[in-house]
């Protein structure tokens, strides 16, 4: 079993998938969850041993511990979210096409986690990028898929340009070989590290880059959400790991001066990513629609996994992968239950819902989960690797990433809270009193995630040695150190175990007093303290819009980035207007003329 | 001398389709302009002081000095080619005269 | 492996905590009533308000806002099991300020849990406004701390605290920090100026609206514990955490009743004043320090 | 076998146009059967030169046929042939121009005389104007021609300035001469630049284009806008690389030339919301990149994006004319959701949008991967900027336009009763084995594109001034 | 002002293109009339040189006409001719398809005179045999297939202009002007199977300035002028037909 036929045979059960759900649509969804599962289980045996298998021309793989993570993360993601949209009856499930599609976007990305050299890394990775916007066309609208495709085709061109600029000016395609030698003779090599990391922002979501997130994960089918944010997203960070890890900066940009041991470039992208977590947590607060806030809230993440990568420090990179696990399990988690609610409500909008705790509890709990994880709090994995980016953020004495990072991590709690309170507590509507908890499938696949999410929060060092094998394996000269259940940071050390069991017994402690108290009494939602005010409806006794409107107030002249996109577009249409009107009349008198004062520029030019 | 008129005649040609708007006129400036050419290359193969390439019983032998025959003989594949498009040009003047009624581009461009 | 004995010691320092803050606090409550001219409870009233509380049946909405309350009085009680205080370190090597400051979040979650729960707005909207105002007077305390971190190069409380008794305290190395601290701790203990969230006559005191009997009882346990850390982290961080534990409760009370008398002076703000007040004075003052401390210790070459 | 000349492709059909107008019945049998003899003749075809009248070169015409023109050859009589079949019942009384137009395309490939390059030039564009006639829009034809007069005058007057310097109208011999003494002849070689310029369509000339393409049926459409524009590029792709030799100034302002149309094609397609218009501008654009790419020294790769670029477009205007022609009229909106319906031909047309915007699996990445490698290995870093931010637009306004014909909206019943070719199902078979064969062969090429690259090689693989031409291949990875 | 701001282009553009291109006092930019490809033509010697060409003596040379201009349009560059012919075909297909095929023939208002309908009669017949002349004799003298053919046109628009012409006659028009075409590619075709060159001259040259000498090209040239004439007058006919709207 080597990889290369396990992508030809996700391939190929994609394409068997779309005949099949011609038939019988149904089975679409059996077919997708079972591929991925058996790929699942296929690389957990494997290991990062597996075999690259034969070259097949220019597509070649080569397993390495890093894309042995990634590959794990993903199809992770793809199982589980198969498993989750097999229980549901989805309106996308009808279309044949979308298992073909999702299969192609798992096998693509698989294929960009273990290509050996960079034309087959760009090649499956405009296959990911093509066969997810044609699976987010399936959903219920066509802006998001356009500027989904048109930000990843601007990210895959740049990185277009690098390989090639690479590939001709160092004679190699070899993705270890090229950025090496880059290292050596630095001709175009600052050139490609822009580019190359551009890319990975673009694909990330980093700010300026960031409009495609809003539309392409609202209009997505629900199924596809998760798959999209959690996994698709991961592949722009592949790309700048293995680029910042090969290439480091502070090699051919010596001479330059450096703030605080960082090279200026390397420092102003860290200051660009901050200012990504600023703008996605104030755009996050903001939002009136569930799936919105999330996808602000991955703008912000992104920034996270960005400052670990570029800092490169052994703490902060096994930061940065602990966070694009951590984010990337808890925006499955988040996008799955979003689809369950808006699968029985039909909207996803946080004001039309509330009370959803009541109905469904345990989604709810999963929910709560993915939140914690996000915000970043202790029994969860977002805490472990927000304590070693901030750690390696202040032992390096970075003040100003570590203000965004502490400022993101405050205002993620507003925006946590706000979806936690509009969505699933506060008043349950008349109308929701009918919603029923989400389907053993879809529980199944939560519990997974959750699972994932707080086993690894609690029992971290497993991960952490496995990064600090990453970490070799990509040349770092020092690596993150565990010592038993603790990991070692510079200036201090975390047990995330010891933290568990404190809390725990404070929890014991909490529930000896609480129960020793005489019970209280159940009351219904309604039968609150209202201050003398008299509110007969829970429509109206729902806190649902406008929900931080002092804190929004502050900040309402918040340019937004989108609408430097639009001014491009009709830019461009007013440059094509131009041309039509003056190149394209229909009266042959213009065209004569044009042809004249064209041969006469051509002819006296060529004196001149 | 003849190269500057012919080519003056050509670029009249051109001048004329390139501000008039009537069709018949339009066509009459494309012939203006395919005579100018044909005009400049015959003048290509001209020199002072020779003869018509034709071997007669007056100029018996091929060793007299002719006129480069060749230009003439492009000149006159390039007349014929004139009258097939002009033919072509004055059938679209009758098939547009009979759509639009007026013979006048801008106009017709103006109502479409 | 942690030997039970020092689980011990930190059960021992939670209830420690809670003992002698509900105490300190009703001390405090006696001497904002001489302020405003009148003689104030007896100092352990708070003793007799939790356990009358805990003995009364109230009302419940539910299993959630059980739980989140439950969550509020962990987080504190296990941030206070991790504090050092002046030479007993309950957890040798793990007191770590991120863990202890995400630890403490977590009870604030937990609360805002139960809260949202509840099912009314008003506790929604009073959630709403703490969340912000956390935003307001977290961001300078927290870059003040990091910058400690940076120069102390260590990220552990008591080592922090070793360190200030040699090299003196670091009020000395950051003036303007402190006060900065000093005034975001204001902001954190919910005193006067800063308290729109939790005063009655704001929103009908905002969180606290539906908790009655036990659940007020817990929170108001939860409530001493969280302020014993937030103060002891102050004085270990910035007054060099005392060498004997008459040293480390002295500068503590100093600190608790400079804070609350002059909670006692001053008016209520509104809540985005509040985050302005907090991005205009303290963030001003953090950069200026910030700025200070690179030229003066860190450094860009 | 009898030895098969090239004169062949050229002297039937026109045997057979003259013949046609004297028997009217039987007229699309002359179509088909001169079309596909055509394919025969060209598939046993032996390279080498053959000489008209037995002259020896430089003074008779000659017909040169080389692997570059054999391979061009062999895609227009395929092309056109394919054409034939479908729209037999259409072209009923207009067949013997089509003969006589694929008569002057194969000359056109074939001939190694400029002036009898010129007459097939203009045996072509008077053809291809009474074709465009068929669609009823008198006045952009009209335009068209005028168009088509000043830039055969203009190319003739710079022929007659070159055989006024160097005395020969033989390709191989004015390119001996050119290069022994270049000084001087740039006016006329930018006279014929323009005179081909209208015919590629170019930025300032193409005006006749928008009004032909845009309203053309299945037939003008691929005729027009694929073939024609197809062979016009070859025949330029010839003239520039094996005989014009030009400084670097003049070869500079024209690739200026070049990168306004391909700017300005870019912008107009993205700007326009018709299928049609979209295809016509892209077309446009396309044919800025090509010849900047002939001008600039890579005729190898021009050659190939040439091929590629005729296949997709052909596909696309055949569907969009039928599209048009079934929903009566071509915008997005009136066509939403019209591949719902048709599934076979939203995949083909699929296919060829997406190999057009060069997005890999496809023959167009595969070009547009050793386009921008040899740019780069002459480490010229600006002109992959740009032809990749064009390729940014246009992977966004191609998508938007495939994305839009895809999807069906709730509420929107639009193009969804669109039928194509509903009504006869033989033309719809043959229409679904011919799109489908195409766009198979982009898929094919894109993930084997081997021999194509080496076809590509063999045809114009001469190292022009000192570039050497890197192929980057499936196999071999880096290919010398 | 925009016609003479149009006409300031034109005169920049005479001014370049004499300047840079065709004045050329040292003729260093001319290529001198002996090393031009033509004076091969002139002295018959593409293949093999005959040495001196006299009028009236030489024969079998490899092109037997005297006028060499008619010698290289339908010998040396016949292909040329080939697609000359195929230009008038297409246009004359062009105009048809564009008068939208058969309509009724205009009948003039005004009946034509005594003098026009009696002089075209004769008139016809000596404008006839001059054209016939004409193609006949295009490899001696000057003129040929194309001003042949012109002048047969010539003489039936007379016919046409005294309301002779109708209808059904131009259907013989259009059968000779396919006959000859067809006739023309396969003379070409004979000659690639025969001689192995397409537009081979098969028949002898004869001698120079005889009527019955260089080979094919007297055939050739018969069969392009009634090509030609046969087109003009297909053309002419179209023109004078009014559409009828059936």
């Amino acid at each position: 079993m080597n990889w290369l036929s396990l992508i030809v045979s996700l391939f190929l059960t994609g394409i068997a998938g779309y005949f099949i759900a011609r038939i019988k649509p149904s089975l679409g969804a059996w077919i997708a969850m079972a591929a991925s599962c058996a790929a699942l289980l296929l690389v957990l045996l494997g290991g990062d041993a597996l075999p690259g298998g034969p070259a097949w021309g220019l597509i070649r793989f080569e397993v390495t511990p890093l894309g042995w993570f990634f590959s794990l993360l993903i199809i992770l993601v793809f199982s589980t979210n198969g498993i989750g949209s097999l229980a549901a009856k989805g309106r996308q499930h009808r279309e044949p096409v979308y298992t073909m599609l999702y299969l192609f976007a798992l096998a693509a990305s698989l294929g960009v986690f273990a290509a050996e050299n960079w034309l087959a890394l760009f090649i499956f990775w405009e296959i990911a990028v093509w066969s997810s916007t044609f699976a987010i066309g399936l959903g219920n609208g066509r802006k998001g898929s356009v500027s989904y495709f048109g930000m990843s085709l601007l990210g895959s061109l740049m990185m277009l340009f690098a390989i090639l600029a690479m590939g001709s000016a160092y004679q190699t395609f070899q993705i270890r070989e090229a950025l090496t030698t880059a290292l050596q003779n630095p001709g175009p090599a600052l050139m490609v590290f822009i580019l190359m990391l551009g890319s990975s922002m673009v694909k990330l979501g980093i700010m300026p880059f960031h409009i495609w997130m809003p539309p392409a994960y609202t209009e997505a089918p629900d199924e596809f959400a998760p798959a999209l944010a959690g996994g698709l997203s991961k592949l722009g960070a592949f790309t700048a790991f293995l680029v910042s890890a090969y290439l480091p900066i502070s090699g051919f940009m010596g001479g330059s001066w450096r703030v605080k041991g960082l090279p200026a470039l390397s420092y102003g992208l860290v200051l660009l990513a901050s200012a990504s977590i600023v703008f996605g947590t104030l755009m996050a607060i903001r939002q009136e629609d569930a799936k919105k806030l999330l996808a602000y809230s991955s703008a912000a993440n992104g920034g996270y996994i960005i400052i670990g990568i570029l800092m490169g420090t052994s703490m902060s990179v096994s930061g940065a992968l602990v966070h694009l696990l951590a984010h990337a399990l808890a925006t499955t988690t988040a996008f799955s239950v979003l689809a369950v609610i808006v699968r029985q409500t039909g909207t996803s909008r946080m004001d039309a819902l509330g009370g959803l705790a009541h109905r469904m509890p345990l989604t709810f709990l999963a929910f709560l989960t993915a939140i914690l994880s996000l915000v970043g709090l202790p029994p969860m994995l977002g805490f472990v690797s927000k304590w070693l980016i901030l750690q390696s953020l202040a032992s390096q004495g970075l003040f100003l990433p570590a203000a965004a990072v502490v400022f993101g991590s405050i205002g993620s709690m507003l925006y946590a809270f706000r979806i936690l309170s509009t969505v699933f507590l506060g008043q349950l509507k008349p109308r929701h009193r009918a919603l029923q908890e989400s389907s053993p499938g879809v529980l199944l696949s939560l519990a997974i995630l959750s699972g994932a999410t707080m086993g690894l929060g609690v029992y971290p060092s497993g991960l952490i040695q496995y990064t600090a094998k990453i970490e070799a394996s990509l040349g770092m000269s020092e690596t993150v150190q565990t010592a038993g259940l603790s990991i070692r940071g510079i200036n201090g050390n975390l047990n995330a175990l010891l933290i568990m069991g404190a809390f725990l017994i404070g929890m014991v402690i909490a529930g000896a007093i609480f129960f020793k108290a005489p019970r209280s009494r159940k009351v219904d939602l309604m039968d609150t303290y209202t201050a003398g005010e008299f509110i007969y409806s829970p429509e109206l006794y729902h806190y649902g819009t406008q929900f931080a409107a002092p804190f929004e107030r502050i900040y309402e002249k918040l340019p937004s980035i989108s609408r430097v996109y639009a001014a491009l577009a009709s830019l461009t249409d007013d440059l094509g207007n131009l041309v039509k009107y003056l190149f394209f009349s229909p009266m042959p008198s213009r065209t004569a003329l044009w042809i004249s004062v064209v041969t006469i520029l051509l002819i006296w030019g060529e004196v001149l | 001398m003849m190269e500057l008129l012919s080519l003056s005649l050509l670029f009249l040609g051109i001048y004329g389709l390139v501000t008039k708007h009537h069709i018949l006129k339009m066509i009459v400036s494309l012939n203006v302009m395919e005579t100018g050419l044909n005009l400049f290359i015959t003048t290509l193969g001209y020199q002072e002081g020779q003869i018509a390439p034709i071997l007669s019983s007056q100029f018996p032998s091929s060793a007299l000095n002719f006129v480069d025959p060749l230009p003439q003989s492009l000149v006159l594949t390039s007349i014929v080619i004139g009258v097939g498009t002009t033919a072509v040009a004055l059938a679209y003047a009758i098939k547009i005269f009979k759509d639009h009624g007026c013979l006048d581009l801008e106009k017709i461009e103006g109502r479409l | 492996m942690i030997a039970y004995q020092s689980i011990g010691t930190a059960l021992g320092m939670a209830l420690f905590a809670w003992l002698m803050q509900t105490g300190l606090s009703g001390v405090d409550r006696k001497i904002t009533a001489r302020i405003q001219k009148r003689r104030g409870p007896v100092w352990y009233q708070n003793f007799r308000d939790v356990f009358k509380l805990l003995n009364k049946r109230s009302v419940t909405h539910g299993w959630i806002f059980d739980l989140g309350l439950l969550i509020a009085l962990a987080g504190a009680i296990g941030t206070a099991m991790f504090m050092p205080m002046a030479g007993i370190i309950p957890l040798q090597g793990y007191d770590n300020f991120f863990m202890i400051t995400y630890l403490a979040a977590l009870g604030v979650f937990g609360r805002a849990l139960s809260a949202g729960a509840s099912g009314n707005p008003l506790a929604a909207i009073g959630v709403m406004r703490g969340l912000t105002q956390n935003i307001g007077y977290k961001l300078p305390y927290m870059v003040l701390v990091i910058v400690l971190i940076n120069y102390y190069k260590t990220s552990s409380i008591s080592g922090i605290a070793a360190l200030q008794q040699v090299q003196g305290w670091s009020v000395l190395k950051m003036p303007l920090g402190v006060l900065v601290a000093f005034i975001s701790l204001h902001g954190m203990l919910g005193k006067k100026p800063f308290d729109t969230y939790l005063a009655p006559s704001e929103v009908a005191s905002g969180p606290m609206v539906e908790f009655g009997g036990k659940y007020l009882g817990l929170l108001n346990i939860a409530h001493e514990i969280a302020v014993f850390v937030e103060i002891s982290l102050f004085v270990n961080l910035f007054l060099g955490g005392g060498a004997t534990l008459a040293e480390f409760l002295l500068k503590y009370m100093a600190v608790y009743l400079l804070s609350s008398c002059l909670g006692a002076v001053m008016g209520r703000l509104r809540v985005e004043q509040v985050v302005r007040f907090y991005y205009k004075v303290p963030i001003g003052l953090t950069i200026l320090q910030v700025l200070l401390f690179t030229l003066l210790y860190g450094g860009v070459s | 076998m009898m030895n098969l000349n090239p004169v062949l492709t050229i002297a039937l059909p026109l045997i057979l146009a003259f013949t046609k107008i004297m028997y009217r019945r039987i007229a699309n049998l002359f179509l088909i059967v001169g079309s596909l003899i055509n394919i025969f003749v060209v598939m046993f075809l032996k390279e080498g030169q053959y000489l008209m009248g037995g002259y020896r070169p430089p003074f008779g015409i000659i017909l040169q046929v080389d692997t570059y023109a054999l391979y061009s050859l062999l895609v227009l009589n395929v092309l056109f042939a394919a054409l034939m079949l479908l729209v037999t019942k259409k072209a009923e009384n207009l067949t013997s121009s089509s003969l006589i137009a694929l008569a002057a395309l194969n000359g056109l490939i074939l001939t190694g005389d400029l002036f009898n390059l010129f007459v097939f030039l203009e045996i072509a564009t008077i053809a291809a104007l009474i074709l465009v006639s068929s669609i009823k829009k008198y006045h952009q034809a009209f335009n068209y021609m005028v168009a088509g007069a000043i830039g055969s005058t203009f190319y003739l007057l710079g022929l007659g300035l070159l055989y006024k310097q160097y005395g020969t109208l033989n390709m191989a011999r004015m390119h001996e001469l050119m290069a022994a003494s270049p000084s001087g002849s740039a006016v006329a070689v930018i006279l014929i630049f323009i005179g081909l310029a209208v015919e590629i369509k170019l930025m300032p000339f193409s005006s006749w284009a928008a009004g032909v393409l845009k309203n053309a049926d299945e037939w003008i459409g691929p005729m027009i806008g694929a073939i024609y524009g197809g062979v016009m590029m070859i025949v330029v792709g010839r003239l520039f690389t094996d005989i014009f030799v030009m400084d670097a100034k003049v070869r500079l302002m024209l690739s200026l030339l070049t990168l306004i149309t391909l700017v300005g094609g870019e912008a107009a397609a993205f700007q326009s919301r018709k299928v049609r218009e979209v295809l016509l501008y892209s077309g446009v654009a396309q044919a800025g990149l090509e010849a900047l790419l002939i001008l600039n020294g890579y005729p190898a790769i021009g050659f190939i994006l040439v091929l590629s670029n005729m296949t997709a477009k052909y596909v696309m205007f055949l569907l969009a004319g039928y599209m048009a022609e079934e929903a009566g009229g071509d915008d997005f909106d009136r066509l939403t959701g019209v591949f719902r319906s048709n599934p076979v031909h939203g995949f083909a047309f699929t296919v060829a949008g997406l190999s057009l915007a060069g997005l890999p699996l496809f023959f167009g990445f595969i070009v547009k991967l050793n386009l921008l490698y040899n740019l780069m290995l002459s480490h010229s870093y600006w002109l992959p900027a740009l032809i990749l931010s064009a390729s940014l637009v246009e992977g966004i306004y191609m998508l938007r336009m495939i994305l839009g014909l895809w999807r069906l909206p709730e509420g929107h019943r639009g193009g969804l009763q669109v039928r194509i070719l509903g009504s006869s199902h033989r033309r719809k078979y043959a229409v679904y084995t011919i799109s489908m064969v195409l766009s198979l062969a982009l898929i094919l090429f894109g993930l084997a594109p081997d021999n194509a690259l080496s076809i590509a090689r063999r045809a114009r693989g001469a190292d022009t001034d000192g570039k050497p031409l890197v192929l980057i291949t499936m196999k071999g990875g880096i290919g010398q | 002002m925009k016609k003479i701001f149009v006409l300031g282009l034109m005169l920049l553009l005479v001014i370049g293109i004499y300047q840079l291109a065709v004045y050329d006092p040292l003729h260093e930019r001319t290529m001198a009339f002996e090393d031009r490809d033509s004076q091969a033509y002139l002295d018959r010697s593409v293949n093999g040189d005959p040495g001196e060409v006299v009028f009236g003596k030489s024969t079998n040379l490899e092109d037997g006409a005297a006028n060499t201009v008619a010698a290289i349009v339908v010998d040396y560059r016949s292909f040329d001719t080939l697609g000359e012919v195929t230009v008038l075909f297409i246009s004359s297909l062009g105009v048809a398809f564009l008068s939208g095929g058969f309509g009724k023939t205009i009948r003039l208002k005004h009946k034509p005179g005594f003098v026009l309908r009696y002089g075209a009669r004769f008139v016809f017949g000596i404008i006839l045999v001059f054209g016939a002349y004409m193609f006949l004799h295009g490899h001696i003298t000057p003129g040929g297939g194309f001003p042949g053919g012109a002048i047969i046109a010539a003489s039936a628009l007379v016919l046409s202009l005294a309301g002779e012409i109708s209808g059904e006659k131009m259907k013989a028009f259009k059968i000779l002007e396919g006959a000859a075409g067809t006739l023309y590619v396969l003379t070409g075709i004979v000659g690639l199977y025969m001689a192995g060159f397409f537009m081979q001259n098969v028949l002898p040259s004869g001698i120079v300035g005889h009527l019955f000498s260089a080979g094919i090209m007297p055939l050739i040239y018969l069969l392009i002028g009634l090509k030609v004439g046969s087109e003009l007058t297909g053309i002419l006919d179209y023109f004078l037909r009014e559409e009828v709207e059936s």
